[in-house]
């Protein structure tokens, strides 16, 4: 019946061996692990840092209970284990059924466990759900809205004439030191807002008029993700935030609000002349990553040099580009301000596309390249996006995008060649 | 199996008049495949539980090793978004419906009639009718992997509007999401249907002197649950005739543009969701308690107590829905409240962690491989409370809510918790249900493997959550840091994958080849283990008469006054004629099928055709009361001086 | 579970086969009925939510609600729940005769209910209310709707059961008559109340005339006859003389169906004060 | 378990006769009070006042039904018990459910009384 006592320790051995092994990946995995550009640990706000507390409570008190409880359990299991055939035939032990003090005492330390976390915890809801009294006044506020699948950005105190609020998409700018209130809103599923070191998730809901508030302690570049399962393309549904310092806050606005930039266009000579791409484009797959080392070495400062015009950028295929847009259909959806149709609210705003630092809701940086792969081949970065599929307008209508239904089939409806590519990509890019 | 109980070579004779029209004719066949089709033994429908529970459960592992895959590097290409959504979907469904909750079915099936006395259920067709249901619905669930649309793909709590057609069903005729309201609709009923069953049986079937607080504490576990059940399902059934009316009839629930309020659709759901948490919990939690006095050679430490606590647990877990909503905006009261409320649970579940620690406390623990899992379930299960703890706090889980810190604990509570105690259970009856027992050495094999494979699985999760990992992503990037521990937690899952495979050959292998042990291999306590191994059909020879809480345990130690009640017992239970046994039926599995003929139909959008089905369900349940519940006696050869007598 | 002869004296509130005395079907029905108490609280909170927060175009109820109409058909379900009782009761004492006419009682009101029921529908219909035209004909359709199946179900029920008191003695082969008798009481059932209906709207529309009323026989000419033809034929069925295999020892069955109806009938009471009365303040 | 109590069975035949007239007594009220309620919508009071009336009346007819009609006073307490849980958690819910959503973050941005809302908390603001 009993085991052989050999393979038993063996086992045992085993176990404490890949124990040890085990450690130092977690203890230092512990460092590791817990840093990076989402991290809720490495926190960068008095919201995040707030919940983080909350958060170090818990772990505290259920810390100290797991060792005080485990400690006793490892004890009575090592204590009472039958270690040989005598102690497996010995007699039965006293039958005995329980002690009420004991029971009652353990009670009453869990509830008291459950007070030191609760209080901080109270604390903490209230001052999460709004701004302080104190910051309301100087609050700024925005409004987020989630499409399927990235995130649109509202200024609502920034107003451009005839246009209404400022408006972008996927990178919000915000001033450091200053608190940020942002009204949720969606237009089609729950999505969620989450930037892990500005403040916890609060989500966007249908029908429901949620907020959330955050601030940033010092200018940064921050990462943020749908939180809530939206549909197929959730997972890729990311977005980002910047802040500044009041200065470079103030002049990006005005650049923002400004109407697109509008590069030269040369003469009609020049436009004829065909013109090979300032890049090579390979196409890395599907899934491919789209970031790069050097961009998350000082992210901030890679940022920054986005915001201003690339020094041999060529008019040519700029002009190229801006008329592609339209003749590809582009301005059906997305509104260039100033320049190209009004666009559509349910597609991103490109007025200053240039300028942001990734695109794709976040998912790629914006280079050439990426912008390439995305214009070409949106589908394999983004499967089912809408700009691919189309954008539903409720009613069964479809607002048609590089596929449109045809006999309930999905038959291709734009189609942007790779090389034609290249003057969307530099027109785009011109953007800034 | 039953011919070869030793008990069971009997006269069996019909209990009605001789004229009954063909239809009524009852099936009699003990053993093939009309036995298992028509039978009403709750032993033979909870083994059917037992092995359809297990089957989705290597399905469910499997679509899991598929989303471990998938993750265990950054951009991967394995399987698509959509494949992807469609795993995690089925994936819980499958392991929480179809695998957790038939298993706990399984025992409160097999073991729980056997633990309080008695020779069935209260309403044993009915018991049948459920099991067929269920399996109506898992093959209503699983449909989807085989036609055009695919499987559901909304997520286990199919969070409205995504369910909306016009989400779901944006270019293609997509019946995923019908068919996933539907699987689980059925799946409720079946539910529903079988915890009736349950609580009438506890509470009317019980042996003579089976006061309540003698009860075994799974039978008390047994009994919350089927309460939990009846009580939180009729919210989700709801929430889903309110999607399905949407969904079909074009109304308004979750239409944010009519007026429609997708919150609501979260409030029912985790209305029904939370009891569903404790749902699959209690019943492990039972089988701990089982097992650890059994090996520790002790009675359960505190067991008012532990009853208490189960079923405040159990009422409490209605109050703390909206803890899974800290991130709707709730406004802070309502915050508040819901994360106090969740806070206070962790009291009645410490006073049960406390009593198993005081059981083992001043007793001789024998380290069997059933044991073994239990104090798994008794350290992993506390680890995955603490986090759940750690989420109570709403402004902590503003930061956790759906991220892999969530996915960590639940998947302690839910492996380290259920599966640990159902897996325990598995080795602890064996020996009763198949008459062998598994190999120690396999046995523990498997439990080191399973129990090192979980925690490097699901622990380093917890670290992807902090650092900012959202659940329900098909492609992460690898500059987030996060590639390490998925990977990891994927080597975690093979090393898992292994233990389960070997703890399944080790079973298959004892089951033909293992060793044969006879009455109560481990010197247990409760009523059960006095039954020869496999129990006779009619499980008792004699109803036993209860004197103690272990009553078992005092049948062995009383044993002359026990043989003596014994004896005379027997001669007036023969007196009255025997042993009386629910007759066989096919009516039950009948009405499933309707009810499979018409959700199908249903599903498709032919509503009219689907009142086909619904024909013969009600058909079915009509002969089904016409013919009655029938019945023959049990003469045991023991006793042949009253032979078979004419009725 | 025990089979023997009805002994006389049958206690109808203790069956000691079981630990608690209490029998095994009543003990069911309770539990069930607590499941149900959750089914209807939520889907009513469903209705009352959305009538908390109404949409600009949501039609006025107070409007729509016919007063007399639901004051009549709460007359008709309070009734119908007293013949139930009383049925218990009479088959307590095993005088079949009276469970069948009691039940066949209940039987008429619960459709009369329901022909309420399909009457107000219709009128909403035409008034324009759908389910899908706003939240509100969303939320009183599918409340309202579902407690109506209930009581369609009730009324199956009920109809089995009465049929089920014709089961002979002997073990002759009954099904089939049983399953006759209720195709033409399904007939019968559908029949009456779309005359009824149709009689109701005509009165409605002209006045209680007799021109109204012909106006409807005329519509209804076929099933006015598969009624009357139906009637003729359930009278028949209903003159068995035999010795019928029903007495006291089926009263617990007679009393989960009455436990089932009843609780219907508190369900129309909750609705009657909330969906309807609260409206109209 | 439980021993058969004589008293059970000697006090059978006379309060089953008894009983007849009960629950039609019972229905008469019943019907009373529902015409009362009717009654009550429509008298110029308080409006609290009519939601008490309506409220504690519906609460009456619903114990005369379970209690009378569906005899749960001579029913064993445990039937009592058994219900009583399922109402209780019903509609323990179903308030919980109702000041969730009347709660002010709750209201729906389609919501009639927004713009009433909206006003008052810019009147409050200033
Ligand atoms: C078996 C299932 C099970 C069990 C038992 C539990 C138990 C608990 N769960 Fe868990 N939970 C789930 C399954 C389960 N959970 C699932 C599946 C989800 C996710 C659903 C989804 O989103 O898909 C979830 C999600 C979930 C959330 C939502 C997270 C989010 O999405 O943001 C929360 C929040 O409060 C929570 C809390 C708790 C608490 C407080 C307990 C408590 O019951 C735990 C109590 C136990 C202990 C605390 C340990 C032992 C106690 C002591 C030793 C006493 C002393 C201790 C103290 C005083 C602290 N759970
Ligand atoms: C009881 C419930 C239960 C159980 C047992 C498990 C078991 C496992 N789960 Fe599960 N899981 C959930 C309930 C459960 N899970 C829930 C509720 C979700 C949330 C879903 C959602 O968001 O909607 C989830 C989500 C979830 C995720 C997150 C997905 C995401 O958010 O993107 C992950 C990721 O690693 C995961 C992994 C695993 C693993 C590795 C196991 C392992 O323990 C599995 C072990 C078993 C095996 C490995 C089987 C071995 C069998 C074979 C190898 C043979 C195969 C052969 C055949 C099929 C014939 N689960
Ligand atoms: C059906 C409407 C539609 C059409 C037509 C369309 N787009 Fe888009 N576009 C979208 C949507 C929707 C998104 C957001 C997709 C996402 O991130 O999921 C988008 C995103 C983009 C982005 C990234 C924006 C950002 O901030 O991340 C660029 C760049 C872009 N489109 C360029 C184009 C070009 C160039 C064309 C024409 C060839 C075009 N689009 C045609 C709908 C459209
Ligand atoms: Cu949007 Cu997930
Ligand atoms: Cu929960």
């Amino acid at each position: 019946m009993s085991l052989p006592f050999t393979s038993r320790s063996i086992l045992r051995r085993v176990a404490s061996c890949a124990a040890v092994a085990a450690m130092p990946l977690f203890l230092g995995g512990w460092l590791n692990w817990l840093t990076g550009p989402q991290s809720t640990i490495d926190v960068a706000g008095p919201v995040a840092k707030s919940q983080l507390d909350v958060f170090y409570v818990t772990v505290w008190v259920t810390g100290i209970i797991f060792v005080l409880v485990g400690g006793v359990l490892t004890y009575a299991t090592l204590k009472y284990k039958a270690r040989n055939a005598a102690d497996e035939h010995a007699p039965t032990p006293p039958q005995s059924h329980g002690n009420p003090l004991v029971e009652l005492g353990l009670i009453a330390a869990s509830v008291l466990a459950l007070v030191f976390i609760a209080i901080p915890t109270l604390k903490a809801i209230w001052y999460n759900y709004d701004v302080p009294a104190a910051e309301k006044q100087n609050a700024l506020e925005i409004t987020a809205t989630g499409y399927q699948w990235w995130f649109k950005f509202e200024y609502p105190s920034e107003q451009i004439d005839g246009v209404g609020p400022l408006t972008t998409a996927n990178e919000l700018v915000i001033p450091a030191g200053r608190a940020v209130s942002i009204n949720l809103r969606t237009t089609d599923v729950i999505h969620s807002f989450w930037v892990p070191k500005l403040a916890g998730k609060v989500d966007m809901i249908p029908n429901r008029g949620n907020h959330l508030w955050l601030k940033a302690d010092t200018p940064g570049y921050f990462w943020g993700q749908c939180a809530e399962y939206c549909g197929e393309d959730h997972a890729v549904m990311r977005f980002r935030v910047i802040a500044l310092n009041a200065a470079d806050y103030a002049t990006w606005l005005a650049n923002q609000k400004a109407p697109a930039r509008s590069v030269a266009a040369p003469d009609a000579a020049a436009l004829a002349q065909p013109i090979s791409a300032p890049y090579t484009f390979k196409n890395p797959g599907p899934n491919a990553p789209g970031w790069s080392a050097a961009f998350d070495a000082d992210p901030l400062a890679s940022w920054v040099k986005q915001q201003h015009p690339d020094a041999n950028e060529n008019p040519v295929l700029i002009a190229k580009g801006r008329e592609l847009f339209t003749a590809k259909t582009c301005v059906t959806c997305h509104a260039i301000r100033g320049s190209e149709g009004g666009g559509a609210p349910f597609a991103p705003d490109l007025t200053h596309i240039g300028s942001r630092s990734t695109i794709a809701a976040g998912l790629l940086e914006n280079t050439p390249q990426n912008l390439h792969r995305w214009i070409t081949r949106p589908h394999e970065v983004k499967p089912g996006n809408k700009m691919y599929m189309g954008v539903p307008m409720g009613g069964g209508s479809v607002m048609n995008g590089y596929m449109k239904a045809e006999e309930g089939r999905l038959v291709p409806n734009i189609s942007v060649s790779d090389d034609e590519a290249p003057a969307l990509v530099a027109y785009l890019l011109s953007l800034k | 199996m039953e011919a070869s109980s030793p008990a069971a070579h009997a006269g069996t004779e019909t209990h009605s008049a001789p004229k009954r029209s063909w239809l009524f004719t009852r099936p009699t066949a003990k053993t093939g495949l009309v036995s298992w089709l028509t039978t009403v033994d709750h032993k033979k429908i909870g083994l059917l539980y037992g092995i359809s529970a297990l089957f989705f459960f290597l399905v469910g592992g499997f679509e899991a090793l598929l989303i471990r895959i998938q993750l265990a590097v950054p951009n991967n290409t394995f399987i698509s978004h959509q494949t992807y959504n469609e795993m995690f979907t089925m994936h819980a469904t499958t392991m929480i419906f179809l695998a957790v909750m038939p298993l706990s079915a399984a025992f409160f099936n097999y073991i729980m009639p056997l633990q309080i006395g008695a020779r069935d259920v209260a309403f044993p067709r009915l018991n049948g009718f459920a099991f067929w249901v269920f399996l109506v619905g898992a093959i209503i669930l699983n449909i989807g992997w085989f036609v055009k649309s695919g499987a559901p793909d909304a997520g286990w709590f199919g969070y409205a509007p995504l369910t909306n057609k016009a989400y779901s069903d944006q270019f293609s005729g997509d019946m995923s999401t019908d068919l996933w309201i539907m699987g689980l609709q059925i799946l409720g009923v079946s539910s529903v249907i079988g915890s009736l069953n349950f609580i009438v049986t506890i509470i009317n079937m019980r042996a003579p002197g089976m006061t309540m607080m003698r009860l075994p504490v799974f039978t008390w576990m047994t009994l919350f649950t089927a309460f939990l059940i009846i009580l939180s399902f009729p919210a989700i059934t709801i929430a889903l005739v309110e999607l399905m009316m949407d969904r079909s009839f074009n109304t308004n629930f979750f239409e944010a543009a009519a007026g429609g309020l997708p919150i609501l659709w979260q409030h029912l759901f985790w209305i029904f969701g939370h009891p569903e948490v404790y749902i699959l919990i209690l019943p492990a939690m039972g089988i701990i308690s089982e097992i650890l006095p059994t090996f520790s050679r002790k009675p359960l430490f505190g067991y008012p107590i532990i009853v208490f606590s189960g079923a405040t647990i159990g009422f409490l877990g209605f109050g703390v829905w909206s803890h899974h909503m800290f991130t709707t905006g709730m406004g802070s009261v309502a915050t508040a409240a819901f994360s106090l409320m969740t806070m206070a649970i962790a009291v009645p579940t410490g006073v049960k962690i406390f009593n198993w620690i005081g059981t083992l406390w001043g007793g001789h623990l024998q380290m069997r491989t059933p044991m073994m899992f239990a104090l798994g379930f008794v350290w992993m299960f506390m680890f995955g409370g603490f986090s759940g703890i750690m989420h109570s706090a709403a402004p902590a889980d503003a930061q956790q809510q759906d991220s892999y810190f969530v996915v960590a604990h639940f998947h302690y509570v839910l492996i380290g918790g259920s599966v640990f105690g159902l897996l325990a259970g598995i080795h602890y009856w064996f020996p009763l249900i198949f008459g062998r027992k598994v190999s120690e050495f396999w046995g523990k094999l498997s439990f080191w493997l399973i129990f090192i494979g979980f925690n490097v699985t699901f622990f380093p999760m917890h670290f992807l959550g902090l650092n900012g990992m959202p659940r329900r992503t098909a492609v992460y990037d690898g500059n987030m840091g996060w590639n390490d521990a998925n990977l990891v937690a994927t080597i975690g899952a093979f090393i898992l994958a292994i233990g389960i495979v070997v703890y399944f050959a080790v079973m298959i292998r004892t089951y033909f080849k293992g060793e044969m042990v006879s009455i109560d291999p481990w010197d247990a306590r409760t009523l059960e283990w006095s039954l020869p191994t496999p129990p006779p059909e009619h499980n008792y020879d004699v109803l036993p008469t209860v004197h103690a809480r272990d009553a078992y345990w005092y049948e062995k130690t009383h044993k002359a006054e026990i043989a003596k009640e014994h004896a005379e017992h027997a001669k007036t239970e023969s007196a009255h004629g025997g042993i009386h046994m629910p007759s066989q039926s096919w009516f039950p599995l009948l009405a499933a099928v309707g009810l499979l003929i018409g959700a199908i139909l249903f599903v498709n959008h032919l509503f009219l055709w689907a009142i086909i089905g619904g024909g013969i369900f009600v058909l079915a349940v009509y002969f089904w009361a016409a013919e009655g519940p029938g019945g023959y006696h049990v003469h045991l050869d023991g006793d042949d001086s009253h032979g078979h007598d004419k009725h | 579970m025990s089979t023997h002869a009805a002994s006389d004296a049958i206690d109808h509130h203790t069956d000691h086969t079981t630990t608690t005395g209490i029998p095994n079907k009543k003990l069911f029905m309770w539990a069930f009925l607590a499941s149900d108490c959750m089914f209807f609280g939520t889907l009513i909170s469903t209705h009352l939510i959305y009538r908390l927060h109404q949409t600009p175009n949501s039609p006025d109820p107070k409007k729509l609600f016919s007063m007399d109409l639901t004051l009549f058909a709460t007359f008709v379900l309070l009734i119908s729940s007293l013949f139930v009782a009383l049925a218990v009761n009479a088959s307590q004492k095993g005088s079949v005769k009276s469970v069948r006419s009691l039940l066949l009682g209940t039987i008429v009101f619960g459709l009369t209910f329901l022909s309420c029921q399909v009457f107000e529908y219709g009128n909403f219909l035409a008034e324009g209310l759908t389910p899908s035209s706003s939240m509100f004909g969303t939320t009183f359709f599918t409340l309202t709707g579902t407690h109506g199946c209930h009581v369609a179900i009730g009324v199956l029920w009920l109809t089995l059961m009465y049929i089920r008191t014709f089961k002979p003695a002997d073990e002759r082969p009954w099904v089939l008559r049983s399953l006759g008798h209720l195709v033409v009481f399904a007939a019968v059932a559908v029949a009456s109340v779309t005359i009824v209906v149709s009689a109701a709207h005509a009165v409605e529309e002209h006045g209680f005339t007799a021109g109204a009323l012909a106006h409807a026989g005329q519509h209804n000419l076929v099933l006015i006859a598969v009624a009357l033809v139906g009637y003729a034929i359930l009278y028949c069925l209903g003159r068995t003389r035999k010795a019928v295999d029903f007495s006291q020892a089926n009263a617990i069955d007679i009393e989960s169906l009455g436990l089932y109806w009843h609780f219907i009938d508190i369900v129309w009471i909750v609705i009657f004060t909330v969906v309807y009365l609260l409206e109209f303040l | 378990m439980s021993a058969p109590s004589p008293a059970l069975s000697s006090g059978h035949d006379a309060p089953q006769e008894s009983k007849f007239h009960l629950l039609v007594q019972m229905a008469m009220i019943l019907a009373v009070m529902t015409g009362m309620e009717v009654v009550l919508v429509y008298l110029p009071l308080a409006k609290w006042i009519i939601i008490t009336g309506l409220m504690t009346l519906l609460v009456i007819k619903f114990i005369i039904g379970i209690f009378l009609f569906m005899h749960l006073k001579w029913d064993k307490l445990f039937c009592t018990v058994l219900f009583l849980i399922g109402l209780i958690l019903a509609g323990g819910t179903s308030a919980a459910l109702l000041a969730l959503f009347n709660d002010h973050d709750s209201v729906p941005l389609t919501s009639k009384d927004l713009s009433a809302i909206t006003a008052v908390q810019t009147v409050k603001a200033v």
